[in-house]
């Protein structure tokens, strides 16, 4: 599906052109079918396009770079200002080499990985000075080095600079990567998911310093990105990606807000939207491979009604936690956590990386038996530990694992996996379990060809629907679910947030959804806790806290959130 | 010389030489009064004669005048006398002391003339006093100065490795020795030992393979020495526990033994056809008793009459003792298995087999060196004896040894020897296959070395005699 | 195009699943491995029937002088045909080889796997036992114990399997340790699943292929330790016909009558090898066979 | 980070006390009592007593141990059974040509392995690295009796007889005074070990090629020989260290075979020798040293671990 998009006239001249551009496996299987794009001095264009879309590839591509197992196989990029006037993939390596770092940088997706874990920031940054022979002496190298971690915003005093990339936060590590691209004064950045993994205060630091560095210096920005979000904030231009095509570009304004392509659009509206403008529920499910959930269920609709009525908290608490601690050592990771859900509610727990959601939903489903404090279900207290409560007990409470690439057995059939609850409790003879998993993952939308397939022959989506399946086999009262979309894609995610709730409204269950993604609030929950270094700092209605924060912290929150 | 055997418990002690490379160094740091030449014939060494008394009791030696120690003294009867002290110490008695149970005590007669006065009349004491293990060292001997006679003095030792030796220039057989130094080397492996001599390491090696002799002889670079020896290594029945309490089962066992194929398959064809005899060199041989031949048929009804008609099944305890030992254990099942013998190999290693179980196996093997009837009888065969490993008890062979004891006639002893040697051959617990021959390497410069009947290596260690020609 | 949910990513990976054997069997150094080995055993298990009629001699039986060139192969230390005593030789090496792997691998897999699996002191007293083994001397444990017991066959396969057994301990527990932090064995937790089931169903089917590389490793350490020991003059005993045995009565004969070494040690290192190649093709086909694939 | 060390530390005492219990008792079991091996066929009832008594056989077992465990704390190892001299002077030599050879064989091994494994990583799937990565495999698989004897065959006995296939000092000179002596020997010991540390150099070369941040270097323009010396070699150090640590460990309680083989002074034959004589004493010390060896070159290995990993060595403070 070779696209013929129209170049947009450009009043400057492009800084780095990629031209039809084809990259395949050493085993002959295409990876890139032609991808072309231009860049522009102190622009960014955001290469957009979910797991799988050949976008690193394309990015690594401009650096004259290709992974293991990749080769070139057409297509030409060419990089202006650097004498060359040929596609710098003709180069020999050694002329590529001479051309990385200094003309074009390179800002890694992982600054944990991608930083040498044996040798102090400054000689990483100072290095790519050195290869390049910038500056005449030792000296002005390092008042470079100085600068630049200046310029991103980082303490640049000597003892700094000594440390080691283990003893910085993922937000420093990545600003000492972007740093070390910048060193040179490149020409062409290739930034390939950098804010990934960071939380979002951290992420609109890191989006703006690169915004104002590419601005100032006249950079052009290449934007490799799956989040949309993200995109609105910081590109000029948008080429979006699938399967190794182009499939839309163009302007960030036209392509994210009227987009021409039904991939885009369907991208686009799995964004979850913070603000609501978006109905719940109408969230496309743009997996074909499965059957589309109904638009508007009967079911959901009910569900729906219920969310409007605010749940009555007296009689009806299904599950109460009070005064829950836990330490490690001494490390406190919960620190006296609060709070009640209600029968067939739902109920957002919201934190970043080590706030401790996901200790606290571990203890609340009795994966974790040394914390202090009651939980309670139906006013029953639950003893610490799933071997210590009773079956009926674990029964009610089901949870969800967050990576469904790990929460399930890859050598057990689906089959084989989805009836261990109903196996503990004991009470159906094989046939009647293989009956009841069936229904399971009729209800997950999955159907009986999936009984004996494993994990391996399943994608993400399908094999967090298993292990919902597996939850609800057994018919709990209360749903825990842990981060279960933040491994997927968006478009993924979308379905399965779509199946969760339209699941609740058929069982009645109550759920704790708990997330670092507070975009989802308005999809999932009537209410929600934020939770910070072990506490729970704001509660209550979706509403009430999206609109009238009561914490500096989740105020904050808000305000970095990018939205479209 | 490098020889086989030996380990971190290698002495210099002049009367505790216990392994081969022992042996070697005694015999060439010390000297006794008499010793055995290469035919086995007793000749003097440091006494120019010993002459019994006509009872048999009282001993007259007379010493060399011209024998010096290696510091330079003169050697005395004082010496001799305390040398034999030192070996029957009763607190600490050494090796030969087994054999000198007899002696009373050494009264110095003058410098060069002593007695040995004994509690028993012995006609073949002389025999006794040609033993290895009785050196003559200086009344202040300490091991750890090894001092003697021998031809070479000493340098310097490392046990279990190796001992090197300098000429003894005053040494009282002019010119001798001829080399300037002697060094002996310890080998736990045989094919350490002959490559050591291909890769002409060493000049001589003791003791090689018997299956390797032909291919050694072969490289033209290397000489061999093969030498008919007395030495023996039976097989041993305890005579008074079952089943071996029956003769019939002792002579069933001595029956399925096929001598010949014995000394082909274990000694390669390098020994002799064994009679169930020992001290082949003793002028009271019983030459006279038939070759006993295997004979299946006969076997099988001894043990049917025996009442084993279907055969029995034994344990045989077998060690590396010696070379050849394990195989010949190994022949020997096999050649049993014909008369419905099962044989089970048990092998221990040398230490457990000389340990606690010692002289307790009911059937195992043994190692004698070439030693005449009577003084191998006091080692072995007696109630009295110390390593009576059969459990020997006969009153009449017992009576004749007695009486060839003290019998200075030689040829009557002689025909009492025979008659004992008699008995063991129908009633005894041996069973004596062959005897192997003692074959030593050495490369074609070395001279003087003849072959031995003492079933010593390397002429019997007299190095004094050898020397070296022209080396390539 | 639709289709973006059960994209590429995931098709060729389960591809790689399916293919782990093929991964393994498609490398040349596998075929090369498994027919090395394949030879060995093949002739280790019909040498003993091959025998009457090949040679005409039983194994103990006298065939002429020894190291003389009579028969095919020529006579061993003590008279016996070489070629009977070799075709008699592989099959108890590798028996007790095979029974020392598989004790090792039973003790050493349990350990490790309850180690890691129950973690806390049980993890620390296991490993700790595993360090002191580790650090007592290989063969000082050998040569005591066959001193003390004997050189019977199991005090052998004893003695291998439990040198092998701490080892094997460390690797299971590594594995298992990757395995155990895994949802899914935490879902059967939260299930109450009995904790042996856990072991059987969750943690030893993820936990086979580097198993099955340890298994093969120690298997060529087995060959090697037994032979080695026999060599030495510690492992089988006389008069069985064995090839570390033969390597150690005929090896004084090495320049004459090679064969009755030359055989055995080209048999045990086309086995060795063989075993070696095998277990390398299937540590690489194995590399991806790991549980954990993170996206 | 010195806190670190000084754990391991702790624990390797630790470990060696057991293992002296260990082989404490596995001596006790020896068949046979040493008073009796030295005696052998000389032993009378008398001699037995008194040598006993001399030994402090009769002492409770217990007693023995602390005894025991206090000299090897003075470095006084008792006195051997069979020599009558102290085990010190007994060993010293021997232990000083073991330490030789094994010290010959790991300056050349270690480099050489470093070397041969990185060619191999990378020249991945070219044809230096199969023939480096085939030979190391087969030479990996093969029992070191088998390349000792191929080697003597070749180099000493039949087809190019230039090398002595034994080893033979006199007393009191030490075996380097014959170089050519040790050659075999050596040989033998790098041909097993080199394999192993060659084949997992190549694996954690390969594996830290592949890293992200040789990645990132390589992105960063920085050139390929810089890329590996400072960016990849580092850090696989650590990992090879623990094979290398395994590896001499081995030769250290394992050339048994290989100086049996070329007869050669050191303490594996000692200690067999030991083993055959009941001589305890010397089972114990050569056990305990083989094991204290062991344990060394283990915490060496950590060590390094611990330097090469600034998350270690900075001890982990954000």
């Amino acid at each position: 599906m070779s696209t013929s998009v129209v170049e947009p006239p450009t009043t400057t001249k492009p800084v780095l052109s990629a031209q039809d551009l084809r990259i395949s496996t050493t085993s002959g299987q295409e990876i890139l079918h032609g991808v072309s794009f231009t860049l522009q001095p102190g622009k960014i264009l955001a290469l957009v396009g979910e797991s799988g879309s050949g976008k690193t590839t394309a990015g690594l591509a401009c650096l004259g770079h290709f992974r293991q197992g990749l080769k070139h196989t057409g297509g030409e990029i060419h990089l202006a200002g650097t004498g060359n006037t040929g596609s710098i993939l003709d180069l020999p390596e050694q002329e590529r080499r001479k051309l990385r770092g200094g003309s074009i940088s390179y800002v890694p997706q992982d600054p944990a990985l991608s930083l040498n874990p044996a040798m102090p920031i400054g000689r990483q940054i100072a290095e790519v000075l050195q290869v390049q022979h910038y500056g005449r002496s030792e000296e002005e190298r390092s008042a470079r080095v100085a600068e630049v971690l200046a310029e991103v915003g980082l303490n640049n005093s000597p003892a700094y600079q000594r440390r080691y990339p283990h003893q910085l936060s993922g937000g420093q590590q990545q600003r000492v990567g972007i740093a070390m691209a910048f060193a040179c004064r490149p020409s062409v950045l290739v930034l390939d998911e950098p804010t990934t993994g960071l939380d979002v205060t951290t992420q609109a630091l890191v989006l703006q310093t690169i915004a104002e560095l590419t601005e100032r210096h006249g950079v052009a920005g290449l934007y490799i990105t799956h989040d949309l979000a993200v995109v609105a904030k910081i590109a000029d231009e948008v080429v979006v990606m699938l399967s190794g095509e182009v499939v839309e570009k163009g302007p960030a304004a036209e392509v994210l807000y009227q987009p021409q392509h039904d991939y885009t659009r369907k991208l686009l509206s799995a964004v979850p939207d913070l603000a609501g403008k978006r109905q719940v529920g109408r969230v496309a499910v743009i997996t074909g491979e499965h059957p589309v959930v109904g638009r508007e269920s009967t079911a959901a609709a009910a569900a729906r009604q219920q969310l409007s009525t605010p749940p009555t908290t007296d009689g009806g608490k299904l599950l109460e936690v009070t005064g829950l601690k836990l330490s490690y050592g001494k490390t406190q990771v919960l620190d006296g956590i609060d709070f009640s859900l209600a029968k067939g509610e739902s109920m957002m727990l919201l934190g970043e990386s080590g706030s401790g959601k996901t200790t606290l939903s571990r203890c609340i489903a009795g994966l974790n038996d040394d914390y202090k404090g009651t939980v309670r279900l139906n006013g029953e207290e639950l003893r610490p530990g799933t071997r210590a409560r009773t079956p009926e007990q674990r029964q009610q409470v089901q949870y969800v694992f967050q990576s469904p690439f790990s929460s399930l057995n890859p050598r057990r059939t689906i089959c084989e996996s989805v009836e261990v609850p109903l196996q503990m409790s004991g009470t159906l003879n094989r046939k009647q379990r293989r009956i009841r998993v069936r229904e399971a993952l009729d209800q997950v939308r999955l159907g009986e060809s999936y009984l004996d397939r494993r994990p391996g022959d399943l994608s993400g989506g399908q094999r967090q629907r298993v292990a919902i399946a597996r939850a609800l086999v057994n018919a709990p009262q209360l749903l825990v679910c842990d981060e279960i979309t933040s491994a997927l894609d968006v478009s993924v995610q979308a379905s399965i947030i779509d199946l969760l709730r339209t699941l609740q409204a058929e069982t009645g269950m109550s759920m704790l959804f708990v997330t670092h993604n507070i975009c989802l609030a308005r999809h999932i929950s009537q209410r929600m806790a934020v939770l910070q270094q072990g506490r729970i700092v704001d509660l209550g209605s979706t509403d009430e806290v999206l609109q009238r924060p009561r914490h500096e912290y989740t105020r904050e929150l808000l305000a970095n959130v990018p939205t479209l | 010389m490098g020889l086989s055997g030996g380990g971190a418990a290698d002495s210099l002690d002049a009367h505790s030489p216990v392994s081969t490379t022992d042996i070697a160094r005694v015999l060439n740091l010390y000297e006794g009064l008499l010793y055995r030449d290469e035919n086995y014939k007793l000749q003097p060494l440091l006494a120019t004669r010993a002459t019994p008394s006509p009872d048999a009791k009282v001993w007259t030696v007379d010493l060399r005048t011209d024998v010096k120690f290696h510091d330079g003294r003169r050697m005395t009867g004082r010496d001799v006398a305390a040398t034999f002290k030192r070996i029957t110490d009763p607190k600490s008695p050494k090796t030969g002391a087994s054999s000198l149970a007899i002696l009373d005590k050494v009264v110095v007669l003058d410098d060069f003339k002593v007695e040995f006065r004994l509690n028993t009349p012995t006609a073949t004491f002389d025999d006794s006093l040609g033993q290895y293990s009785l050196g003559i060292v200086p009344e202040d001997y300490d091991p750890a100065r090894p001092i003697g006679t021998g031809p070479f003095k000493y340098s310097s030792f490392s046990p279990g490795r190796s001992s090197l030796f300098v000429r003894n220039h005053k040494y009282w057989r002019n010119n001798e020795p001829y080399l300037d130094e002697l060094e002996i080397l310890n080998f736990n492996d045989n094919d350490a030992l002959i490559n050591a001599l291909l890769s002409t390491q060493v000049d001589a090696i003791g003791q090689i393979p018997l299956a390797l002799l032909e291919v050694i002889d072969a490289d033209p670079r290397i000489s061999i020495l093969n030498s008919e020896t007395g030495m023996w290594m039976p097989f041993s029945m305890r005579v008074d526990r079952p089943p071996f309490n029956d003769n019939r089962v002792r002579q069933a066992f001595r029956l399925v033994v096929d001598r010949e194929q014995m000394i082909e398959q274990v000694l390669s064809g390098n020994g002799r056809v064994g009679n169930d005899l020992y001290s082949p060199f003793d002028p009271g041989f019983a030459s006279h008793l038939p070759q006993r031949v295997q004979n299946i048929q006969k076997a099988k009804e001894l043990l049917a009459q025996a009442g084993y008609p279907n055969g029995l099944s034994v344990e045989l305890v077998t060690a590396p003792i010696q070379a050849g030992a394990v195989e010949a254990a190994q022949v020997f099942a096999e050649q049993a298995a014909a008369a419905g013998i099962k044989v089970k190999l048990r092998k221990v290693d040398t230490t457990t087999f000389f340990g606690d179980g010692y002289l307790t196996w009911d059937f195992a093997q043994s190692f004698w060196y070439s030693r005449n009837f009577l003084p191998q009888v006091n080692n072995s065969s007696l109630t009295t004896s110390p390593f009576n490993e059969t459990h020997w008890n006969h009153p009449e062979f017992a009576r004749l040894v007695a009486k060839a004891n003290v019998t200075v006639d030689a040829k009557e002893r002689n025909k009492l020897i025979s008659q004992a040697q008699e008995i063991e051959y129908n009633e005894g617990g041996y069973i004596i296959w062959g005897h192997p021959n003692q074959a030593d390497a050495y490369q074609q410069y070395v001279a003087g070395l003849v072959p031995s009947r003492t079933g010593l290596a390397l002429s019997g260690f007299e190095f004094r005699r050898v020397w070296l020609g022209e080396t390539k | 195009m639709s289709v973006i949910d059960a994209p590429r990513l995931v098709e060729p990976e389960a591809k790689v699943r399916k293919g782990t054997f093929h991964r393994f069997i498609r490398q040349r150094q596998a075929k090369i491995g498994i027919a090395l080995t394949a030879a060995v055993v093949l002739l280790a298990l019909l040498g003993p029937l091959l025998l009457p009629w090949a040679t005409g001699y039983t194994s103990t039986e006298f065939a002429g002088r020894p190291f003389k060139p009579e028969g095919l192969l020529g006579t061993d230390n003590l008279g016996r045909d070489v070629l009977t005593r070799f075709l008699d030789g592989g099959l108890r090496l590798l028996l007790f080889a095979g029974l020392a792997t598989l004790l090792g691998m039973v003790i050493g897999g349990l350990c490790g796997m309850v180690a890691a699996y129950r973690g806390g002191w049980v993890d620390s007293a296991i490993m700790r036992t595993n360090d002191i083994l580790l650090a007592l001397p290989q063969l000082v444990f050998a040569l005591l114990a066959i001193t003390v017991l004997g050189p019977q066959p199991w005090v052998l396969v004893a003695v291998i399997g439990i040198t092998h057994a701490p080892r094997i301990a460390r690797v299971t527990r590594a594995a298992t340790l990757a395995v155990v932090t895994e949802d899914f064995i935490r879902a059967s937790e939260m299930y109450a699943v009995p904790k042996w089931k856990i072991v059987v169903q969750d943690v030893l089917p993820n936990i086979t292929g580097p198993l099955m590389v340890e298994l093969g490793l120690r298997m060529t350490y087995s060959i090697g330790a037994l032979a080695s020991l026999s060599f030495l003059g510690l492992g089988m005993q006389p008069p069985t016909a064995d090839w570390g045995l033969m390597i150690n009565e005929n090896r004084i004969a090495l320049a004459v009558q090679p064969w009755g070494v030359i055989l055995p040690v080209l048999a045990i290192a086309v086995l060795t090898v063989g075993t070696n190649l095998i277990t390398d093709s299937l540590a690489r086909a194995s590399a991806s066979l790991n549980v954990g694939e993170s996206k | 980070m010195t806190q670190l060390i000084l754990r391991r530390l702790a624990t390797s005492v630790l470990i060696l006390l057991a293992v002296s219990l260990l082989v404490f008792i596995a001596t006790l079991l020896l068949p046979g009592d040493p008073a009796q091996a030295i005696l052998g066929q000389q032993a009378t009832p008398e001699r037995l007593a008194a040598l006993r008594e001399q030994m402090h056989l009769n002492d409770p077992v217990w007693q023995r141990y602390l005894s025991w465990l206090g000299g090897l704390a003075v470095g006084n190892f008792g006195m051997s059974a069979a020599s009558g001299g102290a085990v010190t002077a007994l060993l010293g030599e021997r232990i000083g040509a073991s330490l030789v050879l094994l010290l010959a064989a790991a300056v050349i091994s270690i480099p050489l392995g470093l070397l041969l494994g990185s060619y191999s990583a990378l020249r991945k799937g070219r044809a230096g690295d199969h023939i480096t990565t085939g030979a190391s495999l087969v030479l990996a698989a093969l029992p070191e009796f088998v390349i000792g004897i191929s080697l003597i065959t070749v180099f000493s006995t039949t087809i190019f007889p230039i090398l002595p296939s034994v080893t033979m000092a006199p007393p009191g000179e030490a075996v380097w005074n014959y170089p050519s002596q040790l050659v075999l020997p050596t040989f033998t010991l790098v041909l097993m070990v080199t394999p192993y540390i060659a084949r997992m150099m190549r694996a954690t070369m390969l594996e830290v090629l592949d890293s992200g941040y040789v990645e990132m270097a390589r992105l960063k323009g920085v050139p390929e020989g810089q890329v590996i010396l400072r960016h990849a070699l580092p850090h696989a150090l650590s990992p090879v260290a623990q094979v290398i640590a395994i590896q001499l460990a081995w030769m250290a309680g394992g050339v048994v075979v290989v100086e049996f083989l070329f007869r050669y002074p050191g303490i594996g034959q000692a200690l067999v020798d030991a083993v055959a004589n009941r001589d305890v004493q010397v089972v114990q010390t050569l056990s305990i040293l083989i094991a204290a060896v062991y344990i060394v070159v283990n915490l060496l290995a950590d060590v390094v671990g611990i330097l090469t990993n600034p998350k270690l060595r900075t001890g982990g403070a954000r």
